[in-house]
């Protein structure tokens, strides 16, 4: 009987042994051999929870680069690193860039005109009157930016204003779409200079609307290096080409505050509360 | 289904009868009129004038910008005191042109020639229309000429008027017809002869006997005019309903009435026209309903176009104590007003004042999936999934879901137990999905 | 009821493969996010369940006779090593089958549902005509219960769920409620 | 090691792509227990954790057998890495594995029967179980034996537990027992509900509710802190 | 101790066609042999411990359905009638048998056969002991059932359940609610009714089936 | 010279008016429906039923009120779910059961999906369904109706977690008869509900005037109780045409829980289809397993599990009956 078992086992081991081998002759076909690679990373438990259809097929993708690695749940943080630093060649190369919010009119500097009842996010708000808001151009604080992105990296002030983590943010520009006003703007980290404001009402009449904003007064224009900033149909505008010659004598003389001297997170002086206890 | 009405619908209550047996009166000259140079689809008019000048009524203060857009002229004598962002009906700021009434202006136009639409050309017709800005009255204010002028290729065979006035509260419609009959025909006869178009069909909701009786009464015997009573149903005025229920047929998903050969102008709309071709005047005053619990002495009334909200209102006396909401256009389809310096337009058909018990304030309930708003969408869409998408932002979905066929009635939101506001939450879904394609602003 | 229409009602209903063998619970749970791949997956998983009903009936008759204590082995190197070679033809033949089904093939393989039907036949002494009518209940049944679990999922992917029933806990919830809808099928065919 | 972004290495020495960075053995161990729990984190092997779990002395059985099969075939598979040919290697880590279930299997026979019985075919569909498929693969065939039977024991290990959790809370309110020992006296109206197939999924289901509650009442407590 | 990271095969990385196919050929076939002979020690080993508990699993149900006979022969079913001799080839757990029992001084007590048909849940496995001349139970013995714990499991738990069945007169009659009356009825299980009806439905199925072959067997005179 | 006005507008979105019925409004509405069923309930079976009802209603809106969020006790659904699921129950059950049942069927059956709206399932029959599976045996002690208005049933009071002790009076339902005994059932008996049974099985006049005046009122879909009863009627009418011995179709409509679940479960909204056609696929579904499993199935009854099936097929059915969109298909001119 032994030699009856090893023999059916052996045997049947040969059989699809040859199999396999013809198989691998007639049937090859090329493909990246990365996905090879990049498959014996993964956990290979082709459990499907990626929502693909097995290891392989991830692979595929992410070597296609249609998927993060980290989309497979399954896998260690240190899988995650390992695939990416395989795949991406040239990461770590681009300038980090962060979202930046052009607007600093919170709920205490900015007046509501009306009283918006209804659905409470953004794009929804912006569909009617504007949301209620007396400037038109300004956010909505109804935090549609803070649920669509991904990586937590925005938290609603108790002014009522998105503050982005400068660490946290990958520029993914979820954001910036997601905002109906478009206030998001993506930025290297490193620019300093920003103008927090798109009202394109100039003059006093603007300070009716938000003691925060741009008043296209134009002394920021007078103190930065020349072709820096503009005034612009009622508001400043920084034209990053130059941002090399940024320095932080342009916001000194500004009377409301609207362009602003970055390091690290906007609005660093607001506390950010948590979720649960805003109202 | 009966060649009177379309499927689905709703059944909002009418309030009509705050308006419908009064008179139209004419409102006088406010103080100061503001006209936003965006009053009408596609691109907005270009500015031709500059602060300090001086204008009569009737003289332009922007230029038709292209094909699909019109001019836009003073409604009142006076001088231009500022050009700037100004509050806009629909939320935003627009370019506008202020202008300071002159109170001593005798407010007659500069004489100008009439033109005789008899002997003239389509083209001729269709840029005196251009000329005196007529957009579409109906609500959309769309370029009127454009409508006139079909793509080579098709021919139009019939030309529906829409007098259904769906909307609750509204009556400038119902009013136009009964007292002007003779000039919405002879609208009519403008179009129909520019657009060598030789049946038309005016559908009017049967609620409104004495219009149909004035206009039957005042039908030219050479022209093929049918006055055909509809079903009282909300959204009968709306284009595709409107042309189903008068021709049977369903304009296909996505494409223009125009395909399948019908153009459907609204009866201010063409009594604008008439107007044209009567007195030469440009299009710089219309007929607004004013109407609603929370005010005091509704009223149907001719306003300048350019009037303030805040005037017109005080004009009516004013509102209730306990009035909240101002709504431009009617209840179902109307914008909310969140500033009252907003002017009123060439498209705005009705201003309503709700009281504070009226407006949707209640709670909002999760969807219970009652399929009634599927019962009620004129366009057999599945609003309840489409809500359900949009309450997680998938954008994307709602497309797939075409969205893109939804008119934004509001029939869904209307009968939905739950007070799901399903069709604010769909025009953001559009907006939104606009602003993908669009790339990123 | 005869003999085939019992074990075809058994399979896919009274004992359907996943909802109350437990069989093939890993693509059930893992796979069906997603309608169109569930269904796939369920067709995909049929058609290897048929190959291997045939299989283990080859091997049980003519190679296993005297040694049946190899059978797991050499059902499951056989499973194995077949499922790999049918992905490979399908792959250079027909790529856009392979595009649609054989990218779940890898995912079969490791699926108790294909072992579990070849132990199963083998201890009911089923011969081939049963074996193949008990691969098509069994593969219909696993078709049903993931079209059934892909679809309610899609519609909780809209639903406002509680936070910490989102990743798995709702999903079991489900599969438990499934289960006892398909308990109203207990004892078809052993009625009275 | 470290993981270097390069295109695959073609020539240039020794390169185990995915790799597991490495780790005490310790750490292989409390890893299967913990962190990716096999049954409670990732999902696998869901078939054995449903179908047996309704008594105590089941769920533990095929939780050791499972561990026997985990390490056995670990080893294995790590010591005979270097001899697989890759074409043909989920093919040898299958026959491997199954070999050691079949080992499995005929000891338990032999020692006890009744529980035998009790697992029928679902002892020897362990080898069906995706996660020793995905151990073999993933772990054992890329590090040494010690470090791979010392993943296999920590998965197996974080295998049993989770079954253990399982069909103790089955078996407690389904019968009233724990490992056939009564535990609520004459009186206790079992709850038939939890040993049938939907007490399995609710059972499990309730588990992860309970996991997910607990992490979230963390993260909140965290977030509340700082 | 330390821990060394091994590098492991180039073979990992650099696949497809690079294998010699000798190659592919020697590991299936090593390793098969190998675990066959693996498998097939462990199997001699454990054999007589699963033979063993295999046959007095065996015996005991044999002795339970009888009531102990003394001895008792083994008859296989060929072709439709009975043998006293198996057929080599078969692989005996498929042969269907009866096993006829004496007491000690040689008089048959009665026949056991094991018959199996759907209970409630999945195939119910009886064995099952009568006198094939008059059709009266001795007994019966739940081989393997997976009805509901609690519920249709009583029927192998519930002993009042099997000893109305002792002596009764197949075919039997399962009844609700109240005592069974002699000769054939039999009270079914509040709760398992369905169990309970298999039960008797396999019963009256096996004794009705195997009756005439034990018949035949009697009058070809083989005994 | 601003007019005098609110010291804000409001801003809402179009529409700005909306229909009289709100989702609490129905639900409340249905309360109201089910009270005169309630109260045919503790006429056959007197306080039993109504501390069986009402302890199975507590458990519902205790676990609501526990676990959901916040202020949705006020929308009436728990309620409902309660009174349903008491009504499904036999009237001796003991009430730590009916309790159990209540809080199963809001929290698995409702809640952990996301409360009211979200579930696939029926709560009351998830309810229900646990406790048949967990405790077959008491769920299926069918106490016989009549007895004074204060005579207890059954064991009601059995400590929580314990076995009742037996009811020396226990009778079976008429399906159950049918079932295992092959004995049918007056009509009369039927139709007059005293026969035995779960507490709402006994009322099938009284629930269908409820289940009219929902429908009239339209907070509930005619076409969900009419395509089952239809499609019960039939069906059975033919098996009984084949084979005499089958029941014929008015058993087969008035016995069991079949009018409470066609016109109460069937009909819940959020478990059943939202298109019309899909309404109609439903009911027959549900039509066609009833008396499937009735028939040739294990169990003497199965509408709570005919309705489970086909909750779980209702987003597939969804999907399959979207309508089709003005201005595509074939009604479009060309
Ligand atoms: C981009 C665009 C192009 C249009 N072109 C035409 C056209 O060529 N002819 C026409 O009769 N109407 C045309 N229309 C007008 C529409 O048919 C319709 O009357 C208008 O959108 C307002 O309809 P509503 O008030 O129902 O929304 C056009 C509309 C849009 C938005
Ligand atoms: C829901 C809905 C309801 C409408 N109701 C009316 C109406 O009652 N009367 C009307 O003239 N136009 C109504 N319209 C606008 C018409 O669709 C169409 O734009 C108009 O009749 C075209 O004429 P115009 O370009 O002259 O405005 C409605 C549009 C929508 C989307
Ligand atoms: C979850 C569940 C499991 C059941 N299991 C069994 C079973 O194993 N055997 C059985 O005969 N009946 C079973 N039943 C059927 C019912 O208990 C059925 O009502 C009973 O057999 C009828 O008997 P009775 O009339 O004595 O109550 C089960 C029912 C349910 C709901
Ligand atoms: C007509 C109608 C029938 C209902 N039937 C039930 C029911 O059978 N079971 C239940 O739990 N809730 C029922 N409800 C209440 C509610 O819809 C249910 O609790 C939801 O499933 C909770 O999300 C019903 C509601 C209505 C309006
Ligand atoms: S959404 Fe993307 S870009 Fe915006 S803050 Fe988050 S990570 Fe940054
Ligand atoms: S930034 Fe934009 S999306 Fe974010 S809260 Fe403000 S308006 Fe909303
Ligand atoms: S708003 Fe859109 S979805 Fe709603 S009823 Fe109108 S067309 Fe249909
Ligand atoms: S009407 Fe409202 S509650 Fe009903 S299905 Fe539509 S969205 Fe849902
Ligand atoms: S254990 Fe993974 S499919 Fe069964």
């Amino acid at each position: 009987m032994t030699l009856l078992a090893i023999l059916i086992l052996g045997g049947v081991g040969l059989a699809f042994a040859v199999f396999i081998a013809m198989a691998n002759r007639r049937l090859w076909v090329w493909e990246d051999p990365r996905i090879d690679v990049v498959a014996s990373m993964l956990p290979n438990a082709n459990c499907g929870a990626c929502g693909l259809p097995g290891c392989r097929a991830f692979a595929e993708q992410a070597v296609e680069g249609r998927v993060a690695p980290s989309q497979c749940t399954v896998g260690s943080d240190d899988a995650h690193q390992a695939i990416a630093g395989f795949l991406g060649v040239d990461a770590g190369a681009a300038v980090r860039r962060v979202a930046r919010l052009q607007c600093a009119g919170g709920s205490d500097v900015a007046a509501a005109q009306a009283e918006y009842r209804g659905l409470a996010t953004c794009a929804a708000a912006a569909a009617v009157a504007g949301g209620g808001k007396g400037c038109a151009w300004g956010c909505l604080g109804l935090a549609d930016c803070e649920r669509v992105c991904d990586f937590a990296a925005i938290t609603m002030s108790d002014n009522g204003l998105p503050v982005v983590d400068p660490v946290k943010c990958t520029a993914c520009g979820d954001c910036v779409e997601a905002c109906p006003k478009g206030l998001f703007t993506l930025l290297p980290v490193d620019y300093h200079l920003l103008v927090q404001c798109k009202n394109l009402l100039g003059g006093d009449a603007v300070l009716e609307q938000c003691k925060v904003a741009c008043t296209a007064c134009g002394k920021c224009v007078q103190d930065a290096a020349p072709g820096l900033i503009r005034v612009a149909s009622g508001v400043a505008v920084i034209d990053y080409d130059f941002n090399p010659q940024a320095d932080r004598h342009a916001v000194e003389r500004c009377p409301t505050g609207a362009i602003v001297w970055l390091s690290g997170a906007q609005f660093a002086r607001v506390p950010a509360l948590t979720g649960s206890e805003r109202p | 289904m009966t060649r009177t009405g379309f499927r689905h619908g709703v059944h909002p209550r009418e309030e009509k009868g705050l308006t419908s047996g009064l008179p139209i009166r004419r409102m006088p000259f406010p103080d100061e009129i503001v006209l936003p140079l965006r009053q009408h689809a596609g691109n907005p008019a270009k500015l031709c004038v500059r602060t300090g000048d001086h204008v009569e009524r009737g003289d332009p203060v922007g230029l038709a910008d292209g094909w699909v857009s019109v001019p836009v002229h003073a409604s009142a004598a006076g001088t231009v005191t500022d050009i700037g962002w100004w509050p806009h009906p629909d939320g935003s700021m627009a370019m506008s042109v202020r202008i300071a009434v002159d109170r001593y202006a005798p407010q007659v136009a500069r004489p100008r020639r009439v033109p005789r639409w008899e002997g003239l050309s389509t083209d001729a017709v269709v840029r005196a229309v251009q000329d005196a800005g007529v957009v579409g009255l109906g609500g959309a204010a769309f370029p009127t000429h454009v409508k006139l002028a079909p793509p080579p290729g098709v021919t139009v065979h019939t030309l529906i008027i829409n007098g259904a006035e769906c909307e609750p509260y509204l009556t400038s419609d119902h009013r136009t017809m009964a007292e002007y009959p003779a000039r919405v025909l002879f609208g009519i006869r403008v179009m129909m002869h520019a657009m060598r178009v030789n049946k038309c069909v005016v559908g009017v909701e049967r609620n409104k006997p004495d219009a149909i009786a004035a206009l039957r009464q005042a039908l030219p015997s050479d022209l093929d005019i049918a006055i055909l009573p509809l079903t009282v149903k909300y959204p009968q005025g709306a284009e595709k309903m409107l042309i189903q229920a008068v021709t049977g047929i369903e304009v296909p998903s996505g494409k223009l009435p125009v395909s399948v050969g019908v153009v459907v102008q609204n009866v201010g709309s063409v009594a604008a026209i008439g107007e044209v071709f009567e007195t030469g005047l440009p299009l710089i005053e219309r007929i607004v309903t004013v109407s609603g619990h929370g005010l005091r002495r509704p009223a149907n009334l001719i306003v300048p176009v350019g009037t303030k909200l805040r005037d017109l209102l005080a004009f009516c006396d004013g509102v209730t104590a306990d009035a909240a909401e101002v709504i431009l256009g009617g209840p179902m389809m109307g914008q909310a007003q969140a500033n009252l310096d907003a002017p009123v337009l060439k498209g705005t058909t009705g201003v309503v004042v709700l009281e504070r018990h009226e407006t949707r304030l209640d709670k909002v309930y999760p969807c219970i999936h009652c399929g009634r708003c599927l019962e009620a969408c004129p366009v057999f869409l599945n609003p309840s999934l489409l809500g359900d998408f949009a309450r997680v932002a998938r954008w994307d979905d709602m497309a797939e879901q075409h969205l893109a066929d939804c008119m934004l009635c509001g029939s869904c939101a209307y009968v939905c137990p739950s007070n799901i506001p399903l069709a604010q939450m769909f025009q953001a879904g559009k907006l939104a999905l606009r602003r993908a394609r669009a790339g990123t602003p | 009821m005869s003999n085939l229409a019992w074990i075809f009602v058994s399979t896919l209903l009274v004992n359907n493969f996943t909802l109350v063998m437990f069989l093939g619970l890993c693509s059930f749970f893992g796979v069906t996010a997603k309608i169109e791949t569930a269904w796939r997956l369920g067709l995909a998983n049929t058609f290897v369940l048929l190959l291997t009903a045939v299989g283990a009936w080859v091997l049980n008759t003519y190679i296993l006779t005297q040694t049946p204590f190899l059978r797991t082995i050499a059902f499951i190197v056989v499973i194995a090593s077949g499922v790999q070679i049918v992905e490979m033809a399908v792959k250079k033949h027909f790529p856009i089958l392979f595009r649609q089904l054989g990218i779940y093939l890898p995912l079969i393989t490791t699926n108790c549902a294909i072992l579990g039907l070849a132990l199963f036949q083998t201890s009911r002494h089923y011969n081939l005509v049963e074996s193949l009518v008990f691969a098509i209940g069994a593969g219909l049944g696993l078709t049903l219960a993931l079209s059934l679990m892909a679809s309610i999922r899609e519609r909780i992917e809209v639903a406002d769920v509680p936070v910490i029933a989102r990743r798995m806990g709702l999903v079991l919830v489900i599969a438990s409620c499934l289960s006892m809808a398909f308990m109203g099928f207990a004892g078809m065919g052993s009625a009275p | 090691m470290t993981t270097t972004a390069s295109a695959p290495p073609s020539g240039t020495p020794a390169f185990v792509p995915g790799a597991p960075p490495p780790a005490s053995l310790a750490a292989d161990i409390w890893r299967g227990i913990s962190r990716e729990n096999p049954v409670l984190v990732q999902f696998l092997g869901m078939c054995p954790t449903m179908a047996v779990t309704n008594t105590l002395a089941n769920g533990i059985a095929m939780g050791v057998a499972t561990l026997f099969v985990l390490v056995g075939s670990g080893l294995m598979v790590s010591l005979f890495r270097k001899y697989i040919a890759h074409e043909v290697r989920i093919t040898s880590y299958i026959l491997i594995i199954a070999t050691f279930v079949t080992l499995a299997d005929l000891i338990l026979a032999a020692t006890f029967p009744v529980i035998s019985k009790a697992l029928g075919p679902f002892m020897p569909l362990i080898v069906a179980n995706c996660l020793l498929l995905g151990r073999a693969e993933a772990f054992a065939a890329k590090v040494g034996p010690l470090r791979a039977v010392a993943d296999g024991f920590g998965m197996g290990m974080g295998f049993t537990l989770s079954l253990a959790l399982l069909s103790a809370i089955r078996e407690l309110l389904g019968r009233g027992s724990l490992l056939n020992h009564d535990v609520f006296g004459p009186r206790f109206e079992p709850w038939v509900f939890m040993v049938m197939p939907p007490g399995g999924f609710l059972t499990l289901g309730i588990a992860l509710l309970g996991l997910a509650f607990i992490i979230e009442a963390r993260r909140r407590r965290a977030e509340r802190l700082g | 101790m330390t821990v060394t990271h091994h590098h492991g095969t180039p073979a990992a990385v650099t696949p497809g066609k690079g294998t010699p196919t000798w190659r592919l050929l020697l590991t299936l076939a090593l390793a098969g042999a190998m675990s066959g002979w693996l498998v097939v020690t462990v199997y001699k080993v454990t054999l007589p411990a699963v033979r063993e508990y295999a046959a007095q699993q065996a015996n005991a149900a044999v002795r339970e359905v009888l009531k102990a006979p003394a001895r008792w022969d083994t008859l296989y079913l060929v072709n439709d009638a009975l043998t006293r001799t198996a057929p080599v080839k078969a692989d005996l757990a498929d042969i269907p048998k009866a096993f006829v029992g004496f007491d000690a001084s040689g008089k048959r007590l009665g026949v056991a056969v094991t018959a199996a048909e759907p209970g409630f849940q999945e195939l119910l496995t009886l064995m099952i002991g009568f006198d094939p001349e008059t059709g009266t139970l001795i007994g019966f013995k739940v081989l393997d059932q997976k009805e509901t714990p609690g519920l249709g499991d009583k029927i192998e738990r519930d002993t009042a359940f099997g000893r109305q069945f002792v002596g009764r007169l197949a075919p039997l009659l399962g009844v609700k609610g109240r005592a069974g009356k002699p000769p054939s009825e039999v009270q079914t299980i509040t709760g398992a009714t369905i169990s309970s009806r298999a039960v008797i439905r396999i019963i009256n199925h096996a004794v009705a089936r195997w009756r005439p072959l034990l018949e035949a067997w009697d009058r070809s005179g083989a005994r | 010279m601003s007019p005098p006005l609110a010291p804000k507008l409001i801003v809402t979105a179009s529409p700005h008016v909306r229909s009289q019925d709100s989702t609490p409004v129905i639900m409340w509405n249905v309360v109201g429906a089910l009270v005169p069923v309630i109260a045919a309930a503790a006429w056959f079976f007197g306080v039993s039923a109504l501390l069986v009802i009402a302890t199975a209603t507590l458990g519902a809106l205790l676990t609501e009120r526990a676990i959901g969020r916040g202020g949705t006790v006020a929308d009436g659904s728990a309620m409902i779910t309660g009174l349903l699921l008491g009504l499904s129950l036999p009237a001796g059950l003991p009430l730590w059961m009916a309790f159990l049942g209540g809080a199963f069927g809001i929290g698995f059956g409702k809640l952990v999906w996301g409360g009211l709206g979200q579930n696939v399932f029926n709560p009351a029959l998830v309810g229900r369904a646990f406790l048949q599976a967990a405790f077959p045996v008491a769920i299926t002690t069918w106490p016989v109706p009549g007895g004074g208005f204060w005579s207890l049933k059954g064991d009601l009071f059995a400590f929580p977690f314990t076995h009742p002790s037996p009811d020396a009076i226990t009778s079976a339902t008429p399906l159950g008869l049918l079932k295992f005994e092959g004995k049918g059932t007056e009509l009369m008996h039927l139709v007059f509900g005293d026969t035995g049974g779960s507490l709402g099985e006994t009322a099938a006049l009284v629930i269908l005037a409820g289940g009219i005046f929902l429908a009239i009122k339209r907070y509930l879909n005619w076409r969900i109780p009419a395509g089952i009863l239809i499609t019960v009627a039939l069906f059975s009418a033919v098996i009984h045409l084949i084979d005499p011995r089958r029941p014929d179709a008015l058993f087969m409509l008035f016995s069991g829980g079949l009018m409470l679940g066609a016109v109460y479960m069937a009909t819940d909204l959020v478990t059943s289809p939202v298109t019309n056609r899909g309404r109609w696929l439903f009911a027959v579904g549900i039509g066609l397993l009833v008396v499937v499993i009735r028939i040739w199935g294990g169990l003497p009854e199965g509408v709570m599990y005919a309705i489970l099936f086909m909750n779980a097929l209702v987003p597939f059915i969804n999907r399959a009956t979207q309508p089709r969109v003005f201005g595509t298909g074939g009604r479009v001119a060309a």
